[in-house]
């Protein structure tokens, strides 16, 4: 437990220079040229330093910095493991690309507000990688929810864009109040907010736990965009600026999510196996929903926004088989998928800048125009689609260990599915954008500017230099990650080329893929309209429409129940209005009509009245009062 | 007969025997001699009470603090009404000699009543007043004010047919009318039937709800200043005071539970119904008839617990009713005078061309309705606590929910009168003469002060029972 | 007693005819009648004082003033022109109860006696009454004298100003 | 230190009535006074606020029959009084120019700030029936205030309010007098940890709820949005209600000891009003009824934090109360600036006011985020320790509730805030407010910000107040 400060406030540099930075670069004008670009990417970089030598300095024990934060017990506690120092190298890293990356998207609204924002969710993913207290992690993490939304908002005009903006906010901000609640109860059944604490007697699914993992759940798969809560990444993409879709949606969100969701289920919990098999029904069902519906997608964007959100399924499906090889491969996959991901979407971004469109039937034969950026694509494609030698084959081939050894083949059929519907849609993609004949608009379309070339590149050659076998980044990251969240590994190899019967049902789900874009291919004649026979198959016809009208969209489901419910307790609200207000007064004014009628009588009968009384008094009080 | 305060009642009584003989054409004259007695009266009294409540030690205090309390109220209100009137009507010249003349005697016959030490000089001095009071209804000779005066004649009457009967019964029943003298020890069938005959003589006299008929029209119908001062002082006098009396006398013995529960029902009942009649009313001094009608419910319900703090309440709130009561007749008078009409339909957002009138009928208003600072608040505290301490949780509560009644109807009564747009045919109104005004915003101020510095006031009301 | 029944008698039927008569000078007599009879039954109770008071004072004085006023009115108001046959049931009503009294309440009063603690042989001369005890009756007196005056003067004025 | 107190509260009660004096003077000078004196009634309360944890500082004044006049300072009314009072001097700046074109300003100013002085001598006053006396002069300053628009429909509500409250009120007297009758005494101080049964508490808490518009009173608050909208954002965003807030803590949090059933009786009305009012300002078309519906709401969170019975639920209350204040009534303060520019209410006829009014835009969304409880604000802390609170009951329903509450809270702001600034443009678009509001508005909105990043600061001197003050164990047998 090395507590010396200099080490201490190497932790504070993430968090705290970025947050500063920010607020600079808002004083700035928006006129000086490459300035702001320049600061922002200086001090990623500082970060990027800072987390690499944090990554060193980790030895067994992890580093902790305490501030006095909350009241008397609540302190703003960071604690730098294995795991947190991985996060906090890959946070920084993508950060520095994107910053680099986004100095030539044009769309991105006014570059000065775009970069305060980027600054602040680097610190506030920084911070809440690294903190060990949950409130503080609550804190940074929920502080992104606002960041989102003006991402989006400032990225474009109209009525669709601020729809899409509202929909991410709301999503989001919900599922956090969730999450809020999921740790409030962790905190009241361990009565400690510290998660080291809570590790070392880790939480069981009973009676308030139950309800806890599962508030903690929804808000892990909606960070991670997982199937329920997935419908805002596609929207988001439609509407925003590549460079916001390949840093947050593509990157930090799913290592946020998935590094929660690993942090509850292992570190937090000891889950039953009932837990198991829902955690590992979810993944699946992701990658299948996901999938299927990015087969059809005819916008670059929104294709790639469907597969980041199948390739969270793989994720999750490896964290939910609870045995070390899943857990491994589901945080190797994170890694990778963040990689190969946000590459593909800076790709759409340097297409976007270059011909002006997303939708892929107007695009065609860029390969000879842009070979970087194609090749880039490939590389990227080959392996999302975890093709052998680069690295999403390693970490699917840990994932596909994992689901085997816990048992559940069905999860393993529904994963090879979808990698076989992921190649399929890649080929299409592909082929539709880069290969086939080029339109006549796009003839002189030059290559992308070096600012957007140099982060693909760094990607492209990251997912190749992870592949090969995969040891360094699984002894170097994903080995000592499982150990700081107390994973016993034993003598399982993890990483290595294994041609074992793995290898052939991939080349086998390559073939089939390949023969099935070029029955879609020779059918249709168009590249781009190759899964036009999945699309307009007997029965998937109609569940493709509706998923586009947003019958399965739990934003528009939830917005009706909303609205109905909302309903009755303005009735309620209007009856008790009535209440207190109409019928006391209606009473009185009857009451006082009566009165006031009984008032104007003649004298006469006011005089029998009078003499009336008179006799009742006497009556009530001599003659009954006195016996 | 307490010697000392003989000459109150001696004065005005002999300034009105001088007023006829003065010649027609000097009219200031005969406002200035009336004036000037009643103002005489007030300087006195008012300086024995606030150097008591200055002082604040009441060693030395000899005199019967009840009559001096009800002797200052009776001249306030007296000199409030002259002081208006003399201003009020002053192109329409009324037979102005004799009403004045008539109030000076009516004065002199209230403080004889409150200085009477016996039944007997009671009921003469309360029949003078009666006759006083039904003359001066008919003073602005409106048709209407004519029938209101021989309604009032005639719904009262049997108050004096009781009264006497009840007072003969106890003559028989213990030889002597004087209030030391008689010794309730027993309480035989003879002394009931006598003492109930004589507060339901009272009660009709004071307008409490089963004989509450004659109390809207007339207080509505008589000339305003008159009205003021009849629902001001004159019904409280003539009716409440010598109900309070004999409560004074019996508790001293600590019996009269049956008559404890038909006063306290009456008053409950005089409390709803005031309250609850007065929300819908389209005339100005209606609606202030039957809140003077719901007050008077609550002096009777404070009476009814026969204990001293009860006494004390029924004192206190008697007092701080006149006081509110005269301001909101009087403000009805300004705004009868500035728009010819209380019909409180026709008027409308008169706030800003009567911002005097409009205040002082807020602070009289929130008084009467309880608003804390506010005397009213300190006299309905008593009274719910004298209710509460003598066991009537119930009729409490009741009192305590009744006060909503009345700030609803006094707000409707301020959103119909003073809020709102003027309309175009009041647009040349304009406040009333600042003469008119002095005898509101001075009783207001003292509505105030009694709130603000209760600690001073409560002190001197503790002298009652002694 | 028949004595007494007889007084009760004329006293009651003399209030009904003051109220019912149709011409004012009728009423007045009746009121006359009224007070008379009245002072012979304070008479036959030996209270000297009050029936001597009432038949000088009510029987007297105040019949002369009504008919003296009833004779100035012009005489055309003299028959009273509204129907009057409806309101025959009040004295009827009263003159019921009276009969119904006379029966069960004498007996009812007998027992009054021993409740008195007043016995008239004690009390002391009028004169002293009066002004010893009764002192401050006197201011009572003038109120009520200048209170009667001014009413009159108070209303009537008006009303021979409204005449010319 | 003791007359400090006296001059927090006697400085604006009197100084209320010296301002149509100035007025006769001249209208700047009225406005400079009624500025100088809620400063001086801010900076008085700073003082008290800074040695509020001595203890023995009173101001007693006898009175008969034991309702002596007494002024008592602790941390949890120099919280409150410091609260009110700066929200109250930022309203007063504000108002400068918006009250500037409407008639009777004189009164407008006059009531504000003896409102502002009866809420300090409620906070300070250590008698119950004193406590009264000033609960009722804020009802009267809320019904002139209220009906400061002097149209039928403004009165009709205006009525509607001060008959609610002072039903209310009366209730609550009853209530007191109860106490007083069984317990002999009025004075705040000797009834520490004394039992009361489950009937006077009711009543009181029957004046509380009216005072603070939960569920059965609840209606005159969205009614009372007819006036001017500083009234409202005074009055229902950041003073008014918080009485019933205050005296809740005060009464039932560190004075009396509640049967158990009668704290979850409050829970669970409190989860209702959440529900009702969430759902009620989702459904509305009126911009200030949405806010007010929205406090209601909000209030019935700050109830949770009282009721649920745990400390840090308790300070979260008080952090939440200040942070709530704070958003609110810059929420209020926005909406008065966009009504003055669209001269329009209804948020149907509103949209695109963003590119137009950036600031306001600006002001209005970290606002609605500090309300919504998103972190960087200090809303958040609120409601993260109510919340903690809500679980301690260890009741599934009053979590349900409020989790449902919380959510409908973000469903509707968001609503709010789309409808008015992102909604489809329309034509002629106002520019922005005058440059007062604005800047009030937007010190308002980073207050929040600033409280909710460096939240150390109050929150430490709300569990430090909870500490030393709150009967905690006490609720829970």
């Amino acid at each position: 437990m090395n507590t010396n400060t200099n080490i201490s406030n190497l932790i504070l540099i993430p968090i705290l220079i970025p947050f500063i930075s920010a607020f600079l670069i808002l004083l700035i004008s928006e006129k000086t040229k490459y300035l702001k670009e320049v600061l922002s990417i200086a001090v990623a970089l500082l970060c990027f330093i800072a987390s690499i030598t944090l990554l060193r300095l980790v030895g067994e024990n992890p580093i902790i910095y305490q501030i006095p934060w909350l009241g008397y017990r609540e302190m703003m506690a960071f604690r730098v493991d294995h795991l947190s120092a991985f996060l906090l190298f890959a946070v920084s890293m993508f950060s520095t690309l994107i910053s680099i990356y986004a100095i030539s998207v044009k769309n991105k609204g006014y570059s000065k507000i775009f970069y305060f924002l980027l600054l602040l969710t680097q610190s506030a993913a920084a911070g809440s990688v690294l903190s060990d207290n949950l409130i503080a992690m609550l804190f940074f993490w929920e502080s992104m929810v606002v960041f989102l939304y003006v991402y989006i908002y400032i990225s474009g005009e109209g009525y669709a864009v601020r729809k899409a903006a509202l929909k991410t906010f709301l999503i989001n901000g919900i599922s956090d109040i969730a999450m809020m609640i999921g740790i409030v109860i962790v905190g009241y059944i361990s009565d400690t907010y510290l998660m080291s604490s809570i590790s070392s007697n880790k939480l069981i699914l009973s009676g308030w736990g139950t309800i806890a993992y599962i508030m903690l759940l929804i808000g892990a798969l909606t960070k991670a965009g997982a199937f329920p809560f997935h419908t805002w990444i596609p929207d988001a993409a439609l509407n925003s600026n590549a460079a916001f879709m390949a840093y947050i949606p593509a990157a930090i969100d799913k290592l946020l999510g998935i590094y929660f969701l690993a942090r509850i289920s292992i570190y937090l919990y000891s889950l039953n196996t009932t837990m198991q098999v829902i955690l590992m029904a979810i993944g699946a069902i992701t990658i299948l929903v996901a999938v299927m519906m990015a087969l059809v997608q005819s916008d670059y964007k929104r294709l790639l926004s469907y597969h980041a959100v199948s390739q969270t399924g793989y994720m999750i499906l490896g964290i939910g088989t609870l045995n070390p090889i899943g857990i491994a491969g589901g945080l190797f996959h994170m890694i990778n998928h963040a990689s190969y991901k946000s590459c593909l979407f800076m790709t759409s971004g340097a297409v976007e800048r270059e011909t002006g469109t997303n939708d892929i039937s107007k695009l065609g034969g860029l390969f000879s125009r842009m070979p970087v950026t194609a090749i880039c694509f490939i590389v990227a494609a080959a392996s999302i689609s975890g093709i052998a030698p680069f690295n999403g084959f390693f970490s699917k081939e840990l994932v596909y260990k994992g689901t085997l050894a816990s048992g559940w083949t069905l999860f393993f059929y529904a994963a090879e599915l979808g990698s076989i519907l992921t190649l399929a849609s890649f080929l299409k993609l592909g082929h539709s954008v880069f290969f086939g004949s080029c339109p006549e608009n796009l003839k002189d379309t030059k290559e992308a500017p070096y600012s957007m070339i140099i982060p693909m590149i760094l990607l492209a050659a990251i997912c190749i230099v992870f592949g090969f076998g995969a040891d360094i980044p699984v002894s170097k990251f994903i080995e000592p990650s499982l150990s700081s969240l107390g994973v016993v590994v034993g003598n399982i190899e993890l990483a290595g080329f294994h041609t074992d019967s793995l290898f052939i049902i991939f080349l086998v789900v390559v073939i089939i893929a390949v023969t099935n874009h070029i029955i879609g291919f020779r059918l249709s004649g168009k590249a781009y309209k190759s899964s036009d026979h999945i699309h307009h198959a007997p029965v998937l016809k109609e569940t493709y429409a509706m998923a586009d009208k947003g019958y399965f969209d739990i934003y528009e489901i939830s917005r009706y129940i909303f609205a109905y419910f909302a309903g009755i307790m303005f009735k309620v609200d209007r009856f008790f209005d009535k209440l207190i207000d109409d019928i006391p007064s209606a009473i009185t004014r009857w009451a006082s009509e009566q009165l006031s009628r009984l008032q104007s009588a003649s004298y006469r009968v006011s005089m029998f009245f009078i003499f009336l009384f008179i006799a009742i008094y006497l009556l009530y009080l001599g003659g009954i009062k006195w016996q | 007969m307490a010697i000392d305060l003989i000459s109150y009642s001696l004065v005005p009584l002999f300034a009105a025997l001088i007023i006829p003989f003065i010649p027609r054409k000097h009219r200031r004259i005969t406002e200035i001699i009336a004036n000037i007695t009643l103002l005489s009266g007030i300087i006195n009294l008012g300086y024995v009470i606030i150097y008591y409540l200055v002082l604040n030690d009441y060693t030395s205090y000899t005199s019967d603090a009840f009559t001096t309390l009800m002797l200052f109220t009776i001249y306030l209100v007296g000199m409030a009404i002259t002081f208006f009137s003399t201003y009020y009507e002053v192109e329409k010249d009324t037979n102005f000699s004799s009403y004045y003349s008539l109030i000076l005697v009516s004065v002199s016959a209230m403080c004889s009543l409150v200085m009477s030490r016996d039944f007997f000089t009671l009921y003469i001095f309360m029949e003078a007043l009666s006759v006083c009071s039904f003359a001066l209804i008919t003073s602005d000779s409106k048709t209407f004010s004519i029938e209101a005066a021989i309604k009032y004649f005639f719904l009262t009457f049997p108050a004096s047919v009781l009264i006497i009967f009840g007072i003969s019964l106890l003559m028989i029943n213990y030889g002597t009318f004087d209030f030391d003298t008689i010794k309730f020890t027993s309480m035989n069938f003879l002394t009931f039937v006598s003492l109930s005959f004589i507060i339901l003589g009272f009660l009709i006299k004071a307008g409490i709800v089963p004989f509450h008929f004659w109390t809207p029209d007339v207080y509505e119908g008589s000339y305003s200043p008159v009205s003021a001062y009849m629902a001001g002082i004159v019904t409280k006098v003539g009716g409440i005071y010598a109900i309070i009396k004999i409560v004074m006398l019996l508790s001293s013995y600590g019996f009269g539970s049956n008559l404890s529960k038909l006063l306290l029902f009456t008053g409950f009942l005089s409390v709803f119904v005031g309250a609850i009649a007065a929300t819908v009313q389209k005339n100005m001094k209606r609606m202030l008839a039957y809140s003077s009608i719901s007050q008077m419910g609550y002096i009777i319900l404070a009476a009814a617990t026969f204990s001293p703090i009860g006494i004390i309440a029924a004192v206190f709130h008697l007092i701080n009713h006149a006081t509110f009561k005269t301001v909101l007749f009087l403000n009805s008078a300004c705004v009868e005078k500035s728009t010819g009409t209380t019909n409180m339909d026709e008027l409308k957002g008169l706030e800003h061309r009567m911002p005097w009138t409009s205040w002082t009928s807020i602070i009289a208003l929130f008084s009467t309705a309880g608003l804390p600072p506010l005397s009213g608040f300190w006299s309905k505290l008593l009274i719910i606590l004298a209710l509460w301490q003598s066991g009537h949780i119930f009729y409490a509560v009741a009192a305590l929910i009744a006060s909503v009644f009345t700030l609803a109807y006094f707000t409707i009564m301020q959103k119909k009168v003073f809020f709102g747009k003027l309309p175009e045919k009041f647009n040349d109104i304009k406040e009333a003469k600042y003469q008119l005004l002095i005898p509101v915003v001075v009783i207001s101020l003292i509505i105030i002060f009694t709130g603000v510095f209760f600690n001073r006031v409560f002190p001197y009301f503790e002298r009652i029972l002694s | 007693m028949i004595f007494y029944l007889l007084i009760y008698f004329i006293i009651v039927v003399a209030a009904a005819m003051a109220i019912m008569s149709k011409k004012l000078l009728n009423s007045a007599v009746m009121l006359a009648l009224l007070s008379i009879g009245i002072s012979i039954l304070l008479f036959a109770y030996n209270a000297p004082w009050a029936a001597v008071f009432e038949l000088s004072v009510c029987a007297g004085l105040i019949t002369v003033l009504f008919i003296s006023a009833v004779s100035l009115v012009k005489n055309d108001e003299d028959a009273l022109k509204e129907k009057r046959v409806k309101y025959t049931v009040f004295p009827l009503m009263l003159v019921g109860f009276a009969v119904i009294a006379s029966i069960f309440v004498p007996e009812y009063f007998a027992n009054l006696f021993q409740f008195a603690s007043f016995n008239p042989s004690n009390n002391p001369p009028l004169g002293d009454m009066i002004w010893l005890y009764r002192g401050f009756d006197i201011i009572g007196q003038i109120t009520l004298l200048a209170a009667s005056i001014f009413v009159i003067k108070h209303i009537f004025t008006k009303e021979t100003k409204n005449e010319h | 230190m003791d007359k400090t107190v006296l001059l927090a509260v006697l400085v604006p009660v009197i100084g209320a009535f010296t301002i149509p004096l100035f007025n006769r003077i001249s209208k700047d000078l009225r406005n400079v006074m009624a500025v100088v004196i809620a400063a001086s009634t801010f900076i008085f309360n700073v003082v008290l606020m800074q040695n509020a944890f001595l203890d023995g500082i009173r101001y007693v004044v006898s009175f008969p029959l034991g309702f002596d006049f007494i002024l008592k300072l602790d941390p949890l009314s120099a919280f409150m009084a410091t609260v009110s009072s700066l929200i109250s001097l930022v309203i007063v700046i504000y108002s400068l120019d918006y009250i500037s074109h409407y008639e009777n300003q004189t009164e407008y100013y006059t009531m504000v700030i003896f409102f502002m002085g009866s809420m300090m001598g409620l906070v300070y006053s250590d008698n119950l029936i004193w406590m009264y006396t000033f609960w009722e002069l804020t009802g009267f300053a809320s019904w002139r205030l209220v009906g400061f628009f002097r149209g039928d429909k403004e009165i009709a509500k205006a009525n509607k309010t001060v008959l609610v409250t002072f039903f209310g009120a009366v209730l609550m007297l009853i209530g007191i007098i109860d106490i007083y009758m069984t317990q002999g005494t009025v004075v705040i101080s000797e009834l520490k940890a004394k039992e009361i049964t489950f009937l006077p508490a009711t009543l009181i808490l029957c004046g509380i709820f009216s005072k603070s518009a939960i569920l059965p009173f609840s209606t005159w608050l969205p009614d009372a949005g007819v006036a001017p909208s500083t009234v409202t954002s005074l009055l229902h965003a950041a003073v008014l209600v918080k009485i019933g807030t205050f005296v809740y803590a005060k009464l039932f949090g560190t004075i009396f000891i509640v049967p158990e059933s009668f704290s979850y009786m409050v829970l669970i009305i409190t989860g209702i009003t959440a529900l009702v009012a969430g759902g009620a300002a989702l459904i509305e078309t009126d911009m200030k009824r949405i806010i007010a519906y929205s406090t209601i709401s909000q209030l019935s969170f700050i109830f949770l934090g009282l009721a649920s019975g745990s400390k840090l639920a308790f300070a979260g209350a008080l952090v939440y109360i200040l942070m709530h204040s704070i958003a609110k009534g810059s929420l209020f303060l926005c909406a008065g600036i966009v009504e003055q520019k669209t001269h329009t209410k209804d948020i149907t006829k509103m949209g695109g006011l963003v590119k137009s009014m950036p600031l306001t835009a600006l002001a209005f969304a970290l606002s609605a985020f500090s309300v919504m409880g998103l972190p960087p604000f200090g809303g958040f802390f609120g409601k993260f320790f109510v919340f903690k609170g809500a679980i301690e009951t260890n009741d599934i329903i009053v979590s349900i509730l409020f989790f449902i509450g919380a959510i409908l809270t973000m469903l509707y702001l968001s609503r709010l805030f789309y409808k008015i600034f992102l909604g489809s443009e329309k034509p002629n678009m106002p520019r922005e407010g005058s440059s007062t509001m604005v800047a009030s508005v937007l010190f308002l909105a980073f207050l929040g910000l600033v409280l909710g990043i460096l939240i150390t600061y109050p929150f430490d001197y709300a569990s430090i107040t909870t500490e030393t003050m709150y009967m905690m164990g006490v609720n829970i047998q």
